[in-house]
């Protein structure tokens, strides 16, 4: 789960991680009101959305007076953000913070993630922050310092020290930035989050150790612990099939193509795109119906996926194993009383029940005339290309 | 012969009574031949399950009444990393953890736990379809049917893969090309799992029963580079390989937390790339696995 | 450091274990109130002192009247309650605990304590509750149940589970217990304890697990970080030299004997008292004045030994390390201008600086007539025993 | 030779600038001979200190420059632990803590975390007066002229102690009846530490320098009853023991953690048994320790 940059700013002060003045406001006159209260003469105006790209695309704007704040917010509440993340449409921008300026002497990045190698949560560091680390990582790999967490204790005292003086810290500045540290480690294992980083950390021209940007992820897995968290979930920020998809416990992304897909099992699913894609066609979606699936799930994945209009035919690909082909093609001819299949639909069923499927489907052949049934995955793909091209 | 379970090894059900699948599949099991011996469900010990096999309040009851060596678990999200801990106190040599959607931390930690028991203990997943040696013994939730036990004139082909569905493929590819399976193992898709590609690879290159290997990756870590590289140096064995991702998006999450790329770590090109240049057959399309696999054992 | 019974059963209430209702009082009449309050036909009424062996004193009363209450309460203000482990001149009573007697089925010992052994803390428990463990371990050693916490991950949630099956709880009692035991571990690790013990625990006779006793101590050294704890602490319950020897940073606790000691180390004023009493003598006090001791601290330990009236000599031995033998003989000076030595003191010196303290002490011979030097531990005890007999 | 440190040992003191005492003892080390190499103060590192060696902000730095091996900490109680485990973490092969009053439960994990690295580390204290091979190497707070270094015609004795002052008396008597110390080893009085009365006893019955033992214990804790059964089934030298606390009163805490008698386990009685049952000459007033030493070596 992912939340917006002011909260994140609100999760690091609440953990005593210093970060400049700021409000958050949903109207261009509120904006002009929080640079007042901020009261301090260079202050930034930010879009808050999930998107990156913000710099670019005009929605990160410095402002001197309240005018100027204004000005700012009401440009960024009136368009749609457009970046290379957000697709041609854009987004829809709902609030801005408006924050302080500092005056920066240097900026560092701090981010706490999962080392999949290590199986733990592991301190990146490097003395080049503002800029995507990834970038850093590629051009210049010894730039970037990395610190394990110890899998049981957690980040020790020592080692936030040790990061500190790696990125060429001493006196209290270094003490200061150990203490950012065990603070995000102390937030990444309280909240059970997925990534907290801190881009840029600042050191001041007056010495102060400030966070200006955070970005604060949670493991999807761990909410159910963490009902403070799921509260800041902003709907507003997601495709509304995707959260229809989400409330049906189906795990399902929109894409740009025109052929759905319904799959059991997420490898499969993307093997099933990278298959529909090898014969020339575009998948209009992710969708992995998951093992414990059951009728009524199943049928409302028939209805999101064709409530998607870009989308010209359906393929099926179901593995049975903890899923059950035979209710996967029950819930097909529910589907098609209920809403019709006007386009092409391709089944491949294989697995648990499979033969109760296929005499499911037989019997109810009249019921889909745009149905056909295919051997294997790559029947299955020609098919579907065949029929919507 | 075989790697991980066999006909002797003796099963119990860790969550047997639970909404989770324990129950169904633990018939799945005694169905397909597993000498499934019991399970355990906290709060309901000194009951039978609808298959007549006693359940426990805790795994050390449970071994100790049934002599079990490896455990299928099926308990809930919030308790499975617990459980996970469990069988490693109790000596349970094998845990084949199904369960989806276990937090990361909490497998960190458990991770760390079993650690501690060094060789003593080995986990398969969590978020895994389990380990099958074809007509032997089936700890998970794969349709048995698909296998095809060794016999024979029959090669024998080792499996392992992070995607459960998709290995179902492999497996059936093969059975219909004549192939039998000595084992099959699905990883599973979670970021901090138990056996990875190089542990499993080991096994079945030290394997005497195992003809040839297919390995079956998916889009983020770089667990299949890694595996790569041990097969270009260890594995003398044929390998054929599958990654799936390849058309992803890039950024967006698809099913597990397996399945992110960031950077550019763990894209489907580098993989493939990484499995090509050790020698390993890649099949462009997921239909086309066993196919591969033919390639490779012609070499 | 100790707290009381009703002050260990607020943190376990805090924590979330069920315990009885009960009132703290500090007078008869309040006692009285808390009966009727509590609002239950049994209820029993239990000194707060942190002395045991408060039954058989007759200091832990059932009472089945507000008026029963106010006598039992009446009687342990107005006496001090003697048992085995206060000596005979007793305790005071400054408040006591009314709280609702339970029916019981069964009582269980829980606890929870350091294993040096295993360099980690360990749950013990027992279904023989209600008595001291210690009798329960040595007399049937089979009846103890322990399982150590992992050293750094805590205690396990199926270890819990492992012991609540193991003294006999099935179904959803045992997963009661198993919940006692988590929440007294985390209490453990939160406020670094060096105890915490439920005993008993009990059962009762209509199936509800509950904590009816319970002692919980801390490790001294962890006190500074945790005010909250500090606070609690109860100055009433200390002998008033100990506590004036506490504030100074001395390490003292008074004996019964009248040959005071002070001593630099607690491995050597141990030795000491052990010297002094195999050369017949009484220690009057164990006095470790620690190896940072200064100047103001050594006369301040004098001042202290020469208060207790029952002292009939001094033996000072002191083996210098970090502590200096001359800041030693400089205190004795000045403690001897001060308050006089009236008794025969002893002084033994070694170690650090030791030339300059008895170059020290010869200059000063005349200021202290009672005063004897020795040339090693046994000389020094048998002078110090020699003069006060 | 010797246990644990020689005139080759190349020491810091992470706490060097401290009111702990870091940086008088740093002087007190350096005039008895110890090679100090630099010292540890997070947020001084760059200075140097009155004896101008160098002061740095981390252990990793301070190893680096100084290619120490060796600390002596004197890190304020809140941070001591995680100095320990820092010191570990960089590869300081001998930690000699001597900080006192360190929360229990910082050094059980901080004890967790250095058994992470094995052999690979050693951990004196903490809460001891440290560690010296008389005429080579001092690490710690003892006085150092109350020893003797071997030389021809002097016997040799290695001494192990909880007790910081205890040893210095059995030093002394040592010295005074003409014997020599290989090495001692204050080993410290907190329930949770390193070093224990075992594993020092091991190093000085396979020290061919090491020509007789003495063993100075305290009440609680079972520790020495654990020692004595060593002894009597490993060690061929001749051990003499002292046991403090005879005549505590039960239930009182005398100084350190240790000296705490709960129920029958530690007390004084049940040490010196198990110690007499073990060979081992116990003296009956710790002014007998040389004394109760030259017994045992007659055997």
């Amino acid at each position: 789960m992912k939340i917006h940059e002011y909260q994140a700013r609100e999760l690091l002060a609440k953990a005593g991680i210093a970060v400049p003045a700021a409000r958050v406001v949903e109207s261009a006159a509120d904006a002009a009101a929080a640079f007042n209260a901020n009261a301090v003469p260079l202050q930034v105006v930010k879009a808050q959305v999930f998107a990156g790209g913000r710099g670019k695309a005009g929605f990160v704007k410095l402002v001197k007076s309240a005018a100027e704040a204004q000005t700012a917010a009401d440009f960024m509440f009136k368009n749609r953000m457009v970046s290379v993340q957000t697709g041609p449409e854009g987004i829809a921008v709902k609030k801005v913070l408006v924050a302080a300026a500092v005056d920066i002497a240097h900026e560092y990045y701090l981010g706490l993630v999962l080392d999949r190698a290590k199986a733990t949560v592991s301190v990146i560091a490097s003395a080049e922050g503002g800029v995507e680390i990834e970038t850093v990582a590629h051009q210049r790999p010894q730039a970037i310092i990395r610190e394990p967490l110890h899998p049981a204790l957690g980040l020790p005292g020592f080692a936030a020290r040790r990061v500190a003086a790696r990125l060429g810290f001493t006196g209290s500045q270094a003490s200061q930035v150990a203490q950012v540290l065990l603070k995000s480690a102390a937030l990444y294992a309280q909240y059970d989050c997925s990534i907290v980083e801190i881009n840029p950390l600042v050191l001041t021209k007056d010495g102060k150790i400030l966070a200006i940007d955070a970005k604060i992820n949670f493991d999807d897995s761990a909410l159910f612990r963490h009902p403070d968290i799921l509260a800041m979930a902003d709907p507003a920020e997601h495709d509304p099939l995707e959260l229809r998809a989400a409330k049906a416990n189906l795990n399902y992304i929109k894409l740009e193509g025109d052929i759905a897909c319904l799959v059991n099992g997420a490898g499969l699913a993307m093997a099933t795109m990278d298959v529909v894609q090898l014969h020339g066609g575009k998948p209009a979606n992710f969708l992995d119906v998951g093992g414990g699936v059951k009728p009524e799930g199943a049928v409302e994945a028939f209805r999101i996926l064709l409530s998607d209009n870009k989308v010209r035919g359906v393929l099926v690909n179901i593995f049975g194993g903890i899923a059950r082909c035979d209710l996967i093609a029950q819930a097909l001819i529910a589907a098609g009383r209920e809403v019709g299949f006007k386009v092409p639909v391709v089944v491949r069923l294989e697995g648990t029940n499979v033969q109760a499927a296929r005499d499911i489907l037989a019997e109810a052949r009249a019921e889909l005339p745009t149905l056909q049934s295919a051997t294997d995955l790559n029947d299955a793909a020609k098919k579907i290309v065949a029929a919507t091209t | 012969m075989s790697i991980l379970v066999h006909k002797n090894t003796r099963v119990i059900c860790q969550g047997i009574t639970g909404g989770g699948g324990g129950a169904f599949h633990t018939k799945g099991c005694l169905d397909y031949g597993t000498k499934m011996v019991g399970g355990t469900s906290p709060g309901k010990g000194g009951t039978k399950d609808a298959n007549g096999l006693p359940i426990f309040d805790t795994v050390e009851q449970a071994r100790k009444a049934t002599g079990a060596d490896a455990t299928m678990i099926f308990v809930p999200p919030p308790f499975a990393a617990d459980a996970i801990c469990e069988a490693a106190a109790e000596g349970i040599r094998l845990i084949v953890a199904i369960t989806e959607g276990i937090p990361v931390l909490d497998m960190v930690r458990a991770k760390k736990f079993l650690a501690e028991f060094g060789d003593q203990v080995t986990l398969v997943g969590p978020n895994c379809p389990g380990v099958i040696t074809p007509g032997e013994c089936k700890i998970g939730i794969m349709p048995g049917y698909i296998h095809t036990p060794p016999e024979p004139g029959k090669r024998r082909v080792g499996i392992i893969s992070r995607s459960g569905t998709l290995t179902y493929e492999a497996v059936w590819q093969t059975t219909q090309l004549g192939w039998s399976q000595s084992t099959c193992v699905g990883i599973g898709g979670d970021p901090v799992k138990g056996l990875d590609f190089v542990e499993v690879l080991a096994l079945f290159q030290a394997d005497a029963d195992t003809d040839a290997i297919i390995m079956i990756g998916e889009i983020g870590g770089t667990a299949e580079e890694t595996a790569a590289a041990y097969i270009k140096k260890n594995v003398t064995k044929p390998v054929a390989g599958f990654i799936a991702g390849r058309t992803a998006p890039p950024g967006k999450r698809m099913g597990h937390a397996g399945a992110i790329i960031s950077g550019g770590e763990g894209t489907a090109e580098s993989k493939i790339q990484a499995m090509r240049a050790a020698g390993i057959t890649v099949a462009d399309s997921p239909a086309d696995i066993g196919h591969a696999l033919n390639i490779a054992w012609r070499g």
